[in-house]
């Protein structure tokens, strides 16, 4: 399952939905990732995201085909939230049940992993200052995270 | 005719989220960077940065992939979801 | 906060409680572990979890307070139930808050890697005829799972 | 004295879950795991199949920790939890 939507989603629904009916699950992994406060002092109040809407589905599934591939998993679920949220809003998350837990891991890392550097998403942090909305920039890090894949 | 499009940061700068270029017959992306940046000095300056990505078709492409007439091509800086 | 109960665990609450207050936290991982159907065939109904009381607890303490030093998290939690569990339930729950997603995923994988390591827990399958139980093996890709800390 | 605990497998195997041995003074692990080992024919298995793990006073220790009255041993497999 993959959904970009402006609503926010639930864990304990989403995990309920995660969990396979047979038995076969002996990992269950979720990531949520959430709007954190990079710039104190700066009166950031939230984000605004804003996304490319014919791709974001696409290049979302196109992760995810990968990473069923490469891993051994059972169900694996992503929903990504776009337009404005608040501090501490939930932003993405990832879920993945796998028979092993290595598999459940590298697959839920591998999706975020991916989707930080191909999925056509863009963060501007809002301030109590609207004139004063600042581009979030991509950091170093989220580069050099896809190396481990290679 | 090609769509072409823009988002994010340098939606802002251009201050335009998407054109239509008629003329465009056949090219690769580089051809149509170098036709965009005769509209103006900002448009020139993102060329020049050389920091926006591009996708035709809503997948990531390089600069040597051809635009054909129909497609549409998206200009976006590097991505900050997640 | 670290818990060895019969009792199950919600999800929902653990991840309630998992979430700053302040909004530092960027990322949030969680692992739950459930009983899987290892042996097809064989009547497994599920699993008792035997345990040493006394240094179960201690033992989870010195595994999170080395993740806490190793890792830049904000709060760990995990919980592992012991005594008679069924296929599909649930038996361990770590739950990761951090500022980056690198330190989450690192710090609860780092976390069930010495938890299958050194804590004192052992598994016995239950079977329909309770004559026939038999204890889990250890498998060789537990042990290795903790090269990648060396 | 001294308390030795077993559990999983081998608590079975041996019968047995707690002993308490009142004259062993001073030792190390390995010298208990002698003194065990003459209690029968399938407490020297469990030695020399050395497959036990051993805690003292639970911590996971080697062979070579000395052990002192009051102390509480486990011996016990691999273990299997998560």
């Amino acid at each position: 399952m993959i959904n970009v939507q402006e609503a926010d989603f639930d864990l304990n629904k989403q995990y309920t939905m995660l969990r396979a009916k047979d038995n076969t699950d002996g990992a269950i992994v979720t990531f949520i990732g959430l709007v954190r406060d990079f710039n104190q002092g700066h009166d950031v109040t939230g984000l605004f995201l804003e996304h490319y809407p014919a791709m974001t589905q696409k290049s979302l599934e196109k992760i995810s085909d990968r990473a069923k591939k490469r891993f051994n998993v059972n169900q694996l679920d992503i929903i990504h939230r776009v337009g404005q949220l608040n501090l501490g809003d939930q932003i993405v998350y990832v879920g993945v049940s796998s028979p092993h837990r290595e598999e459940a891991f590298s697959c839920a890392q591998f999706v975020m992993d991916f989707l930080k550097k191909e999925a056509p998403f863009w963060k501007k942090e809002t301030r109590k200052q609207h004139n004063k909305d600042v581009w979030v920039e991509t950091n170093q890090k989220d580069k050099e995270a896809l190396k481990k894949w290679q | 005719m090609i769509k072409v499009l823009f988002f994010g940061r340098l939606r802002e700068l251009l201050n335009c989220s998407e054109i239509q270029i008629d003329d465009f017959e056949l090219g690769s992306v580089a051809n149509l960077r170098v036709l965009l940046a005769k509209k103006g000095p900002k448009w020139a300056e993102f060329i020049e940065g050389n920091n926006a990505l591009v996708a035709v078709n809503q997948d990531m492409v390089d600069e040597s992939s051809q635009i054909k007439t129909g497609d549409e091509v998206a200009f976006f800086p590097p991505v900050t979801g997640g």
